[in-house]
């Protein structure tokens, strides 16, 4: 195990800034070269409600969070009471002196409790609100971390409202941080030093996603607000005018999904986010541009349903959605990125498959991932190894070469040819949503009809080379097998690492690329495999039954959760054992 | 110059005969060809109905889209395409029942693209039940003692939400229609054409002879369709009353169309802009952010 | 086989009065006691195409037509072309004798001949739209069907057009008939002469369907006209004042579905109709639907798609859209009958389990069920054997005897007893899309989050009590087992049939019933069989993916059909053979 | 008599401190207490968003149902239990931007349901996105350079479709806007109340203040409700001007409602009437229909 790895739980209510500072925590720990793993936890309200921000950091990679936690930031007293049990040993806890600590609960625990007047120090300098940026500069203090890191962060993320602010800020921190060194030096058993390190990002999924689909040529995307895919829109929203983008807020998820088929269909790389219930929505105009072969990406992030259900919670409850959603059938390819860097090459590989393949394209993700932090290196995000591959295109010349072009033609491989609308007075074709001839008028002849959807279906041939295999982890020769999808990734790395460390040798395969399933690939890695334990966030093992299906292969455990809360290694171990 | 000849396919309509859908299917051709647009200069939307086989039955660009989807459709093709001439073209029971909060939407947005709403007050493809448009007591197979609702007020809608340019038509005065599409084609922003379109199979109460008896062009009648408020009483007369408003009722070109505010459509259409806008040393920029 | 077996085949133009032919015909031979199975093949337009009507007659039960025709009433020149060939030995081709009927076509095959001054007979006593009467009495007159039962049908259906109108045709029916025996007396090498037999429908699956939903106590319709489920909404619209109910076609499928919602919460029995695309628009209205445990039943007939495919075609392409579809998940029952018959009773069926375990309740039904006209024993359709279940309801002394009342308390089956809004003050509570607590108000404690899926999906436990077994037909010892679900149903059956007359003894496992899906039941049955054919009208054999990921049984071959025609005997007899 | 006591809950909203909803809150509990409601004699229908989370903090029949779909599943209530109040009560978002097309509808259909907008002119429970309402130019995490479109005028637009009641209330002025949710509730048909709803969080602009100084009751400038264009002139006042008309912006009494209408409904309830309707010997009948 690695020398350094504290857990830090920041906690407030709702509209205390507990995002904001959990942030800027994490951006300063990644700036002072730790790695970091960073996870929110929020209720579905704007105030109220106790909110809080897990990071973790370490000197070596971390994917999850721990259950126990070793200092707790506690910005209001709900948060004492609801998190002093996750300390560990020797624990400590940051609090204003405001805030209320009960004798009677840290009485016999072996819990550390630093009480400074944080509030004081933020209004003497600022106002009350800075008491936030006292309680993190405290903490660096305590475990030791280098302040100019957070003094940076401050000075980057406040800029936008101004040098006074910033220099309060800054004057709030200096304080609160030399009252570590003063009044409670050695009170930390732990130390978090900042050290030499690769640049890197601290960043979540759908960030990530977001500049990969950005530097992948991403020109169009329309969406609806909905948590959690919201920030994707706005991160677009937010680079549109810069980066040469069209983004467009819509009046609901049927305009924003059948803008996107406008725009694809009109020969621009064109993305729609939501979630579940707006999913729902789109799933006919997806279906659409099934028929019309018009590419399109859709990024679903996940949260508990059905309905409204746990709307700030996550959940892997959408599998057979994505796989099965419409009416009709039609290729579709499902990518589920289960860190950031992923995330920013499935942007791109959404776009490049969409368009050689001309189909939709579904990002699987859920509310943990678009929300965790992660540390990553900058070289991950390489916009030099970017590429963009548009599939078969006429352009002028060939369109001029040829006698009459047939937007639909039947090809080997199914995929026809596109000529963009407009680009020439060749490309005058009807594309639509009726079954069609090659030259995309409608018919209604049995034989056309059968190959139409033949050829179509013929494009996950294609596609299906672009299909990563599985991701194994661990050694090749394990008694357990544990076996993954998308967010689950994290904990269940950790827990492996933890089984390995505990004398039971694990390993791990995890699936991004879910459809086509990669089925040879997975056949010849499970082959051997011991006993396989399905860890997934749904109540029905949607994965375990596509693998079934798919392979025949039967896992021996199943590992669900869907409490709309993410796995933690610990919970993973406990049902390993409760076997 | 082009002429209607260069929007002939060999696909004859499959609409019934006599028909209004034919009306309109030869004035949208006069109308490219008089207003010098090319068959792939066009993009023509439509939804699923009768009329809004549109594009099926002519040599033109064409999207044959979902019923009740074709503006949102549309919206993104223009802010993709804004070289193109976009238009809609599909039903009552597309545009303003399926489709009615894209309808309501786009008057509100001033987005580029002609709307032709081929009214005939009633689902004509899906055989004759009500549509939003149907007269009260209208009597079809899911209204069986006559519809209960008022019928939709589509341009009084349309002026409401601050659409800029609202008119209708009349598929039976072909030269009439043709010259509204021509000025709509022309305008800048979102253009509704509300087409009186008689449906000689499901729709016998309203023929040609009943929309001719009642039909008034508001040009006749000294109407100034610069004036909102006066726009908003002829859209008022129908439904509702007995004489049926036609031509431009109202009408302003002083409004940004909603691609003409967007930066980056200043220079170029969208379609014709590189995928990577920038040079690849700006991407740094981007990873900066997270740094 | 059957002594009397005899095809006709009535084709013409759309706008030609097909479907109203067809229809009468095939009433009037079920008032001649004859069997009856006719379907329709349209084109999706008002006028002009090429449409036509195939009626089956026979001593037995018939359950599919044939590809072969014995007679052809043709009422246009394209119907000769388009059908000469699909005559058998010594068929007949009646027809005006403004028909053209091309002399090079008929040379040299065992072909008949009637042209009959039809349209003059029309014109004489009518006008020439009564050219069909003239047509089907003749063709009655050839095959020495009784006039009499032409006549009683022509009385009942054209009386809503006058009297006049009914004398025409009567008077054209009569001349056209006689004419028969003057003429062309034993023109016809078959007759169909009427029969004594008990009282017969002759109905199709959708208005069966309704008409089972009527008696079992439906109260409130919603929806939005969509091929093929139109007829449906249009049934239930036309008999809602007298039968009191309330039917509402809405604004949109969005509409229809969450008026739905709206009505069943409030305690009335509610089902809407539609299609693949209007579903797709259904499917967030059906999460709601499940997640505040609310009875709806959706009757969607199914077409080919994506997007518009083939609007006046058939596919059973939607079953993983039915299993799967919505965010999150909910507890479904997936039904699909396959004759007028069953789909009277699973209107019923449906309706009382939507109550009984207060969820969504999906028919499956498409075109070709919803089209095709069987004749059926009026006992079938017995309003006495109607039974009405509403499980667990709290009436207003039930409300009296309880402290407070939970309206989602937690309870062994999972079913919570319901007490309707507004029926008492103890009533009052509030239903929510959102994660619950017993008493129906929001949360996010991950316990009780988990805990309610696990209390809606225990609700199939009991659902799963209703479910039927799949029908089996044919020997229990076989070399071929078909298996088919929903309107697969008659060609399979007539398939079997011939396999076992020609001498390959072969049954077949019929699924109605498809979730939850009968697991044990299916083992059983399908245990020692030999070769398992699965015939189903999709392209990626969505059935043999249900079955093995349900039972681990694999098929051995797969007819499948995804044209937009419905299967015919022949096709699957050919299928086999190429093996 | 029914007190605003009957409607509590030990459920503390979790609202903004200061957020206009929780006037909303104590006017629709005012008003059920005015017009002598039990909490088990009106059905709450909600969305989702901020303002529709109101249900959860009281104690009355609810249903919280999904983002833009409060009137459909409240007209399927309605016609399933007209016995009932039935009361809407959403967000801007909601009910303009997701939900515009059954507005449109519902105001044509003059079903019997009161539609309270909590019209804050933002996406708030997303954290603060524009919405339909938001006037232009508006910065927001999907505007930030403004919103490009005109706001949906809804007041304009409800009575262009035909709607019978039409109202604007201001959540600070409690006793007032009860009044109105009162007279609504006594409405035959639809009603429409646009309720103006500070979101202190995510639009500051529009703050109490910001309202205060800038709206008007129309009963106190002799406007006659009943005059229709008259109505539709002080509906198009705002958004646009500089002034904000509230109170009953037009009404008619003299059109029956949609339930009130329907043949099925005239003596009861729907969901007070027996399953099967008629003595089963009457069913034969519909066997004959295919016999
Ligand atoms: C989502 C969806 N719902 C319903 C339908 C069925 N449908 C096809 S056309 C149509 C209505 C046609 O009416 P209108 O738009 O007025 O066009 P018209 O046929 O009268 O020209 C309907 C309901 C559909 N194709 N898709
Ligand atoms: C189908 C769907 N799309 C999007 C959302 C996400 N969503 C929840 S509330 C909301 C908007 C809230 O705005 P408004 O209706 O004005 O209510 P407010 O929060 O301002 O009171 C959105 C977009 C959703 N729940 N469902
Ligand atoms: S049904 Fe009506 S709208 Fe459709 S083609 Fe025939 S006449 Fe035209
Ligand atoms: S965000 Fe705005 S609308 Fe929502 S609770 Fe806070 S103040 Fe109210
Ligand atoms: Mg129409
Ligand atoms: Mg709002």
């Amino acid at each position: 195990m690695s020398t350094t790895d504290v857990s830090f739980c920041i906690g407030g209510e709702a509209g205390q800034g507990v995002q904001s500072s959990g942030a800027g925590f994490a951006q300063a720990m990644t700036r002072g070269g730790l790695h970091v793993f960073g996870t929110p936890s929020y209720y579905s309200r704007i105030r109220g409600g106790h909110n809080f921000f897990i990071i973790r950091v370490s000197d070596e990679p971390v994917y999850a969070v721990k259950d126990k936690i070793n200092v707790l930031l506690a910005l209001d007293d709900t948060s004492v009471l609801e998190h002093i049990d996750d300390l560990v040993t020797e624990g400590v806890i940051v609090a204003d002196e405001g805030v209320e600590v009960p004798e009677g609960l840290v009485e016999g625990r072996a819990v550390r409790v630093v009480q400074a007047p944080l509030a004081d120090i933020a209004e003497e300098h600022g106002s009350s609100v800075m008491m936030n940026t006292a309680t993190l500069a405290l903490t660096a203090g305590l475990v030791g971390f280098d302040l100019q890191h957070i003094l940076s962060v401050i000075a980057d993320n406040f800029a936008a409202l101004g040098e006074d602010i910033v220099k309060a800020n800054e004057q709030v921190a200096k304080d609160a941080y030399a009252l570590a060194g003063e009044d409670f030096s050695d009170i930390s058993t732990w130390r978090v030093e900042a050290r030499q390190a690769p640049e890197r990002l601290i960043i979540d999924v759908n960030h990530a996603f977001g500049m990969g689909c950005l530097m992948g040529g991403c020109k169009f995307v329309s969406g609806y607000p909905m948590t959690p895919a919201s920030s994707v829109l706005e991160y677009m929203a937010q680079h549109a005018d810069a980066w040469g983008m069209v983004v467009k807020h819509a009046e609901d998820e049927l305009a924003a999904v059948n803008m996107c088929v406008g725009a694809g269909h009109a020969g621009v790389r064109a993305m729609t986010c939501t979630s579940g219930g707006g999913f729902d929505l789109m799933t006919e105009g997806l279906s659409l541009a099934g028929m019309t072969e018009t590419p399109v990406v859709v990024y679903l992030a996940q949260r508990p349903g059905p309905a409204t259900g746990l709307a700030t919670r996550t959940a892997q409850g959408d599998l057979n959605l994505a796989l099965y959603a419409s009416h009709g059938e039609y290729p579709r390819v499902v990518l589920a990125p289960h860190t950031p860097e992923e995330a920013f090459r499935c942007g791109q590989r959404a776009l490049n498959i969409a368009e050689k393949y001309q189909c939709v394209v579904i990002v699987l993700s859920d509310n943990y991932n678009a929300n965790s932090l992660w540390s990553v290196d900058a070289g991950e995000f390489d916009p030099q190894q970017v590429e963009i591959d548009r599939g078969k295109m006429l352009d002028e010349e060939a369109l001029e070469a040829i006698d009459v072009y047939h937007r639909y033609a039947f090809t080997p491989d199914g995929v026809s040819p596109r000529a963009l609308p407009g680009s020439h007075p060749q490309a005058v074709y009807l594309a639509t949503g009726n079954e069609h001839r090659e030259n995309g008028h409608i018919t209604e002849d049995p034989e056309i009809s059968a190959a139409m959807l033949d050829k179509r279906m013929r494009k996950l041939d294609g596609a299906r080379t672009e299909i990563q295999a599985p991701f194994t982890y661990g050694p090749s020769e394990a008694e357990i097998t544990f076996l993954s999808w998308g967010s689950s990734y994290g904990p269940v790395h950790e827990a492996m690492k933890r089984c390995n460390a505990g004398g039971t040798p694990a390993n791990m395969v995890h699936f991004v690329d879910l459809w086509p399933f990669p089925v040879e690939e997975t056949k010849e890695i499970l082959d051997g495999a011991r006993e396989l334990i399905d860890v997934e966030g749904n109540g029905t093992a949607q994965f375990a039954s596509l693998l079934y299906g798919q392979t025949g292969i039967e896992v021996d455990k199943k590992i669900l959760k869907y409490d709309g809360r993410p796995f933690t290694p610990e919970y993973i171990m406990e049902k390993i054992k409760e076997a | 110059m082009v002429t209607v000849q260069d929007y002939a396919i060999d696909i004859p309509p499959t609409w019934c005969p006599g028909c209004g859908d034919f009306g309109i299917w030869n004035a949208l051709k006069r109308a490219f060809a008089e207003a010098d647009i090319a068959p792939h200069e066009v993009m023509m939307v439509t939804g699923i109905g009768c009329g809004s086989k549109m594009n099926d039955y002519m040599h033109v660009t064409g999207l044959h889209g979902l019923h009740g989807r074709p503006v949102p459709i549309a919206t993104g093709f223009k802010l993709a395409n804004q070289d193109m001439k976009v238009i809609c073209v599909h039903g009552d029971g597309d545009g303003y029942g399926e489709g009615g909060n894209h309808f309501l939407h786009a008057a509100r947005r001033n987005i580029g693209i002609v709307d032709l709403i081929e009214n005939n007050h009633v689902y004509g493809l899906t055989k004759g039940q009500y549509s939003p448009t149907s007269p009260s007591g209208f009597e079809t197979k899911t209204s069986p003692q006559g519809a209960l609702e008022k019928p939709v007020s589509p341009l009084a809608l349309a002026i409401s939400q601050g659409a800029t340019f609202v008119a209708r038509g009349f598929s039976m005065d072909i030269s009439r229609l043709a010259s509204l599409i021509v000025e709509a084609l022309g305008h800048r922003g979102y253009a509704l054409i509300d087409v009186m379109q008689p449906c000689v199979t499901f729709m016998r109460a309203m023929s040609y002879e009943w929309y001719r008896e009642r039909r008034y062009y508001v040009e006749d009648e000294d109407h100034d369709p610069g004036d909102r408020m006066a726009a908003m009483e002829r859209a008022l007369e129908f439904p509702g009353g007995d004489r049926i408003p036609m031509g431009i009722i109202y009408r302003t070109e002083s409004e940004a169309s909603y691609e003409g505010k967007l930066p980056t459509l200043q220079e170029k259409a969208l379609v014709k802009q590189p995928l990577q806008t920038r040079p690849l040393e700006d991407y740094d920029e981007l990873l900066r952010e997270f740094i």
